[in-house]
């Protein structure tokens, strides 16, 4: 241990506010990145989770939209690749 | 009736003729292009004193540093122009769809944007050194950083247009993505005009200078055709 | 360039004999803004063939066709140029490649004409003033000639544009909705031009919300694409 | 050659692997850094010439070599990303990205501290920091130019020439600026020099250094995840997995 005691570690020598504003600014600047990973990792979760609700409900409202027009009229096939797939 | 095959390659030269015409006929009749980076420049430059104060000695120490900081900004400003109107009416896309190489499109557009905005530069520079009295023996150290210099300026701002071409406000990028990359020049370039007011040989740096200006010729315009390839993308 | 293709391109065939297809796209995928436009799709154009791409809007006809021209980077599969990568081979493929996008490619600065002479000369096409003059009258830009472009109308740069066609010598043809704003008349004289061009042994590969009715069934091939939700199948 | 390799080309396969790094660089990073940062705040000697301001060294030293080391990071990813293709490779250098810029920034920060001190000014034109705040510059561009494009592709090429062009640029810039300095400054201000260190010193400082070097992994691990997610959310394991991790979520 280099000090005698807890004020004269604060105290730094002197040197107290440089060192500790240093130390203090580094670990906050690392607290922010580390919270804003963790909270996109889950943002983006999110976003994904979100997009993916939405598609489903677009998928169904054009389903129903499709059996009623389909009712309408004898579809003629002439479509080939992504109208397969689906 | 067969279609001949075509035999279309162009040599290099002819190439680089017609787009160098090109831009050139399109900035002729359009001269805002010209003139506006221009003004910028003269404006930017008449600012120092009212803002300093007109002291002789004060001016002529700092005189380099204000050139060249406002050549590095009218450069800026011209940058837009290199990409942006051939981008967004579609001619950048038949460009790089052609059959000739884009290194020398490319080579050809800055070119003829040196022409157009840098050239001018230099051709005025003389005259504001005057307006901040700039030491005697420093003109021909001025003119001819000037002459390496801005084309290295042109070279490398052409990267970042090409990279800024796509987004819509790409502006205040551009000067974030290409005044640090300018950094080098400008130390040497006002080194040089500084080193030459003392009377003193100022060939380094000049030689420096012509190392990056030589560096950027060979190594911008693939960086060049690589970013605006992913910005017609 | 074999003789023999160019020969069985002529006769209009695309049977078993013609391997080498002009252009060709395998397992082609594409995603914009995070979401698939379309998955696997699998495309071969030869000479003589005529292809319409179609769907709803935003449902990848532009992005297909930029893909095919190499504009756009597939997210997965390749597009090949006569059975070798387009990456690998762009200068010859460029050669042979005639794209005209939404964007006319048409300077405002620059006059009709001087806008056809710098298009047909970025392609290796030495013109002179009579000979553009006669072209742009086939587009129906007579007496427009020396004009400045930004004084004519969308529909006039359309046609600067379009009169490339006339001169092209490349036989892949990627035209993203070339009958906008071109009237009846201007459409018809495209579709011969459109039919000199195929029984020349070229291809076409277009969008429209034009039926193409002019064209034989077996001639004009369909891909349809549609709007969907889907995710990769791995 | 590269062949070992292949299995971690896999999205799924990486995100999964980097997933199972997190706990152990959580602790290991934790150990480290915490043990380093007490021995240099409290135990480790006072310089005889700083005094005890030179306990700012044991994070200013590592926080600025972090800063270059996540550039070359970066560069290196750019570089395989465009010559092979790989596309986690785009994702590796978008998660560097922002670690990069934060770590530059703790070094301007301690060292402009550092500085006050000892030069009896915040801000001095000094090589060192003078070229720091030009990467800051440099990182900033690519952050900007990475949230400026909307597909994360395309975003990933971009950046990935300008930082190839920013890493032939900064030994020239780092040249220039320390040229210009040497120029202007003359040997009046000793900079920020290293000192000789001593052997209870060099400990800490490798604890602190190990440990920062495992905290910016960590990091980048976390971030490195998130991008892969978003690029691949069309894929069908990242749908079952955002199902899942949403439905546990709901349940708990």
């Amino acid at each position: 241990m280099q000090f005698e005691s807890f004020s004269a570690f604060l105290d730094m020598g002197g040197y107290g506010f440089y060192v500790w504003l240093s130390f203090g600014v580094s670990t906050a600047l690392l607290l922010i990145l580390i919270v804003n990973s963790v909270l996109g990792h889950k943002k983006v979760i999110r976003n994904i989770a979100v997009r993916q609700q939405r598609e489903e409900k677009l998928r169904q409202v054009r389903n129903q939209k499709k059996i009623v027009s389909d009712n309408v009229k004898q579809p003629s096939d002439t479509t080939t690749s992504n109208e397969a797939s689906q | 009736m067969n279609k001949p095959m075509p035999a279309t390659n162009l040599s290099y030269r002819s190439v680089f003729a017609l787009i160098f015409k090109r831009d050139l006929t399109i900035a002729l009749r359009h001269k805002d292009d010209i003139i506006n980076p221009l003004l910028f420049f003269v404006i930017v430059v008449t600012l120092f004193p009212l803002g300093i104060g007109p002291e002789a000695q004060t001016l002529s120490r700092i005189a380099p540093g204000i050139i060249w900081v406002a050549a590095l900004l009218a450069t800026l400003l011209s940058l837009d122009r290199l990409f942006k109107s051939d981008h967004s009416d579609g001619s950048l896309e038949q460009m790089l769809l052609s059959p000739q190489p884009i290194f020398i499109l490319v080579l050809a557009k800055i070119v003829a944007h040196w022409f157009i905005t840098g050239l001018p530069l230099i051709l005025i520079a003389p005259l504001l050194a005057v307006l901040l009295h700039l030491n005697e023996q420093s003109y021909g150290a001025l003119i001819l950083t000037l002459l390496l210099g801005t084309p290295v300026l042109s070279l490398l701002g052409a990267i970042g247009v090409a990279l800024t071409v796509g987004i819509k406000k790409g502006g205040v990028l551009l000067s974030l993505l290409v005044l640090p990359l300018y950094i080098p020049v400008l130390i040497f370039a006002t080194s040089a005009i500084d080193t030459a007011a003392l009377g003193l040989p100022y060939s380094g740096q000049l030689a420096i200078i012509a190392a990056l200006f030589f560096g950027s010729l060979t190594l911008a315009p693939f960086a060049v055709a690589a970013a605006l390839k992913v910005s017609t993308n | 360039m074999s003789a023999t293709n160019l020969d069985n391109a002529n006769l209009g065939v695309n049977n078993a004999n013609e391997k080498q297809s002009l252009l060709s796209a395998s397992s082609v995928t594409c995603i914009r803004e995070e979401r698939l436009l379309f998955d696997q799709l699998n495309i071969e154009i030869n000479a003589g063939d005529i292809v319409q791409v179609e769907g709803p809007n935003g449902s990848g006809k532009t992005s297909l066709l930029r893909i095919l021209a190499g504009l756009s980077l597939p997210y997965e599969g390749k597009v090949q140029y006569r059975n070798q990568s387009i990456s690998t081979c762009q200068e010859a493929f460029h050669q042979d490649l005639l794209y005209l996008g939404h964007l006319p490619g048409v300077k405002g600065e620059m006059s009709a004409q001087e806008n056809l002479q710098f298009n047909l000369a970025l392609h290796g096409i030495k013109s002179n003033i009579v000979e553009t003059e006669s072209t742009l009258a086939q587009v129906n830009l007579t007496g427009f000639e020396e004009s400045l472009a930004s004084h004519l109308s969308a529909g006039q740069h359309r046609k600067i544009s379009l009169a490339r066609l006339y001169k092209s010598n490349a036989r892949i043809w990627i035209l993203d909705e070339p009958f906008t704003a071109i009237d009846k008349q201007g459409v018809q004289a495209l579709e011969q031009l459109f039919k000199a061009h195929l029984t020349q042994g070229g291809c076409i590969i277009l969008t429209t919300h034009q039926d193409l009715l002019t064209f034989p069934s077996q001639q004009l091939k369909k891909i349809t694409l549609d709007y969907t939700f889907d995710s990769i199948g791995e | 050659m590269w062949k070992w390799l292949h299995p971690y080309a896999n999205p799924e396969v990486s995100y999964h692997f980097a997933g199972k790094l997190l706990p152990w660089l959580t602790v290991l990073s934790v150990l480290f850094l915490s043990i380093g940062i007490v021995w240099a705040l409290a135990f480790a000697p006072a310089d005889y010439q700083q005094g005890h301001s030179f306990r700012i060294f044991y994070i200013h030293v590592p926080a600025a070599s972090l800063s270059m080391g996540i550039y070359l990071g970066m560069a290196i990813a750019a570089f395989t990303s465009m010559v092979w293709q790989f596309k986690l490779a785009d994702a590796s250098a978008a998660a560097m990205a922002p670690v990069g810029a934060i770590f530059t920034a703790i070094a301007l920060i301690t060292g402009a501290a550092w500085g006050k001190p000892m030069w009896g000014t915040w801000w001095i034109w000094d090589a060192r920091l003078t070229s720091e705040l030009i990467l800051l510059f440099l990182y900033l561009g690519i952050i900007a130019l990475h949230s400026a494009f909307e597909d994360k592709n395309l975003a990933g090429k971009a950046a990935g020439i300008l930082t190839l062009v920013g890493v032939i640029n900064l030994p020239i810039i780092k040249y220039s600026v320390e040229w210009w300095n040497t120029l202007h400054q003359g040997s009046t201000v000793s900079k920020l020099g290293k000192p000789s260190m001593t052997m209870d010193m060099l400990w800490p400082f490798l604890f602190c250094f190990i440990g920062f070097i495992l905290l910016v992994t960590l990091i980048i691990c976390i971030r490195f995840r998130s991008e892969i997610l978003a690029r691949n959310s069309i894929r069908p394991w990242v749908r079952t997995l955002v199902l899942t991790q949403t439905a546990l979520k709901e349940n708990s």
